[in-house]
């Protein structure tokens, strides 16, 4: 088993390049679920503020 | 110009969020299966190359992380267009998602290409490969883009003038592909490696190309997670995110 | 047409009754060659092999340098919005503008490169060449650092980024342009680096000024 | 009716992150129209001049000279649009008179200002460096160049600051004629009774 994990020398390089593309990998799912999730949260603290205040300004006509 | 009716549906954020909500689950464990099925052919049964021994087992992530690193870029600059053109919230948001994965997938490539080098060349850093130079270039692109992004507080003037950048980066992606191309050319004369390594033999090429499907699925599942993200970012608090957000979704 | 003259003529005498501001990037660029020589081993073999690089990075470097003045003098003082609300088509104001940029910083740099290169004994003949290659691709190198203002006009520390937006779109110049030279020094062709220098040109005045119009047009919302 | 040389707005609206300024925002000037802006610092008054005259962007909403967006304007019709910011877009190290000319080429129009600059009481300083002027000459020079433009619409933000009393009765003094003989113009302003007029629109944005 243990000369699948030497790879004849080439173990080293094989090896870290495989372990940092998951590495990648699973950064980026996390990155992904946290940011989809920290986004609905604002969504909900928002949602649970009331409706912001009509902001339209008024337009009259001098007499 | 009048666009089709799906065009405009693929431009309202509800549908597109909930579009997303379908597809990904099937890209996700499709992407994952792969990979893992990809994975396992390509180092346990896939036979050592003749000339590079084991170490040629990581041409089943390299290329791909580079394909993706350069898919990430053209999507990012096609859909930051799009939205620079036609004033699209939801195409500025796509190319906002693509950015992280694209530089995160850039600089996969550059480290799996260095440790490839080590043993094929002698070195982690090899200057006669172009590949690894224009990987470099490419992610200098990326942090460009980043860096610009967040420069500014106010997201529509990010869109915009990031949107900018990305168009004028993406014209100059072959101008930069060739030149160094050309550079690699001159000094180390006609490299003994073919660019993609020896040809490839048959039972090499599967897990090849299960990898590349799988880093693709994988790539779209992360693209519409952080759409999704975006998405809800930008609409602050319109009435659908009320609901979507009322009814507790996870 | 005159709006192409006005705005030029005017940056130019600007420019000029700013004069102190215009040496900036020319003591940058001997400093920068200067200081090789004292890294590295003054062996002239050796020197000559770097000396050529050298003299290409320190042009782009120092061309960053006088960056700042392009636009954003002009959007502080408000007349950069007067320009986009002109009659006149932004992409001439701001051909005009990087062409004064250029007549500026470059061209005085382009001058002084050959009087370095004595610095790293490159012999006179490949002079010609060196200096053709800096001519053909200062336009291309001001286009770049014009986009490079243009998109960080509105902010305040825009100017640390731009290296980072600018330089690996310079990437290709380098390379044309110290082949160009190399070839010239070992006395060969030099045909092939300066025409795709020249068509890099080509490339950049044309559509530059369109991203940097509209760089500018989004910088000022 | 969209040709008649109409400025319009509709249902404009501006955010800035979760903070609205103003929404929902209409209006239309015919000729011979004068508007006057008014609103507490940070209410948006700039935001919205600045929309009308085409350089900046609303979150939502339109506006409209003589029926075409202000932003794809070109040529002439860009050029019947002026707007004063804050800064007189003057170059410091220019004098008066070769910024006058500047602009003059620029919006190609012959350059009969040496009567505005007598008019302004600019006559001594007008071979000066703009650096060396004091503000309220500054703010002179501009109105210099507000009337070399002889645009139709006047975009004013905040003209009078800096203004003595003289400079200010010239100003609405010019505004007035201005409106009269078919112009349009918005001021953004604190003190609306100075141009107030008859007919005049009132838009508070606090």
């Amino acid at each position: 088993m243990t000369e699948f994990f030497l790879m004849d020398g080439h173990g080293a390089y094989v090896w870290s390049a495989y372990g940092i593309t998951l590495a990648v990998l699973i950064l980026n799912v996390r990155l992904a679920r946290a940011k989809h999730r920290s986004a609905l949260q604002r969504a909900r603290e928002l949602a649970a503020q009331a409706e912001a205040p009509r902001k339209q300004p008024t337009v009259r006509r001098l007499q | 110009m009048k666009l089709p009716r799906w065009f405009h549906q693929l431009g309202s954020p509800p549908y597109v969020y909930r579009l997303a909500d379908r597809l990904c689950p099937w890209l996700g464990w499709l992407g994952v299966s792969l990979l893992v099925v990809g994975a396992y052919w390509g180092l346990v049964i896939a036979p050592p190359d003749y000339q590079q021994g084991e170490s040629y087992r990581i041409i089943y992530i390299h290329p791909q992380t580079a394909y993706i690193g350069m898919m990430s870029y053209v999507v990012m600059a096609i859909a930051a267009g799009i939205g620079y053109v036609w004033r699209l919230k939801l195409a500025h948001a796509v190319a906002v998602s693509a950015a992280p994965i694209g530089a995160w997938f850039t600089f996969c490539a550059l480290f799996t290409g260095a440790v490839w080098g080590r043993p094929t060349w002698g070195t982690y850093w090899q200057w006669g490969d172009p590949r690894i130079m224009f990987e470099a270039l490419l992610l200098f692109l990326f942090l460009g883009y980043l860096a610009l992004r967040g420069a500014f507080d106010e997201r529509d003037k990010a869109d915009r003038v990031t949107a900018i950048l990305a168009v004028v980066g993406v014209v100059n992606i072959p101008i930069v592909h060739y030149s160094v191309e050309w550079w690699n050319s001159i000094h180390q004369g006609p490299t003994i490696l073919r660019a993609g390594g020896p040809a490839m033999t048959n039972d090499m090429l599967a897990p090849f190309l299960i990898m590349v499907a799988a880093f693709t699925l994988t790539f779209y599942w992360l693209l519409l997670r952080r759409l999704q993200g975006e998405i809800v970012e930008r609409e602050g608090d319109a009435r659908w995110i009320r609901e979507l957000v009322g009814a507790g979704t996870p | 047409m005159n709006v192409f003259r006005a705005v030029l003529l005017r940056d130019l005498r600007v420019a000029f009754r700013r004069w102190s501001e215009l040496a900036h990037p020319l003591i940058f660029f001997v400093i920068v060659v200067t200081l090789f020589p004292l890294a590295l081993s003054p062996t002239a073999a050796q020197l000559r092999e770097v000396g050529v690089g050298v003299l290409w990075v320190a042009t782009l470097l120092s061309s960053l340098l006088a960056l700042d003045g392009l636009f954003r003098g002009d959007a502080d003082d408000g007349s950069l919005e007067q320009l986009l609300l002109s009659p006149a088509p932004m992409t001439i104001t701001v051909l005009a503008k990087v062409t004064a940029h250029a007549l500026v910083t470059l061209v005085p740099l382009i001058c002084l490169v050959p009087l370095s290169a004595y610095t790293f004994n490159i012999p006179v003949a490949a002079l010609p060449t060196l200096a053709a290659a800096l001519l053909l691709a200062a336009p291309t190198l001001s286009v770049l650092v014009a986009l490079g203002a243009a998109l960080t006009v509105s902010l305040r520390r825009g100017g640390s980024i731009v290296g980072l937006l600018v330089l690996p779109l310079t990437a290709p110049l380098l390379i044309f342009g110290t082949r160009a030279t190399d070839l010239s020094v070992n006395g060969e062709p030099t045909a092939a680096p300066l025409l795709l220098l020249g068509a890099l040109a080509a490339l950049a005045v044309s559509l530059g000024p369109l991203a940097i119009a509209a760089a500018v047009k989004v910088g000022l919302e | 009716m969209t040709d008649r040389a109409l400025l319009s707005g509709r249902d404009l609206a501006v955010w800035r992150g979760e903070r609205c300024l103003f929404e929902e925002l209409h209006f239309e000037l015919g000729p011979a129209q004068l508007a006057l802006l008014v609103g507490a610092n940070g209410s948006g008054k700039t935001t919205l001049l600045r929309i009308v005259a085409g350089l900046g962007v609303p979150t939502a909403g339109s506006v409209t000279w003589k029926g075409a967006s202000v932003t794809e304007l070109t040529g002439e019709d860009r050029a019947e649009i002026a707007y004063r910011g804050h800064v007189e877009a003057l170059k410091r190290e220019l004098t008066v008179v070769e910024n006058l000319e500047f602009h003059a080429a620029i919006w190609s129009r012959e350059q009969a200002f040496e009567q505005v600059l007598e008019e302004l009481k600019l006559e001594q300083v007008a071979h000066m460096r703009a650096r060396y002027l004091s503000a309220g000459q500054r703010r002179r020079v501009a109105l210099a160049m507000l009337m070399l433009q002889g645009a139709k619409v006047w975009l004013l933000d905040e003209p009078t600051t800096n203004l003595d009393s003289e400079g200010r009765a010239l100003l609405v003094e010019w505004t007035r004629r201005h409106v009269a003989v078919g112009g349009i113009a918005v001021i953004a302003t604190h003190q609306p009774d100075e141009f107030a007029m008859r007919g005049a629109l009132m838009i508070d944005l606090s």
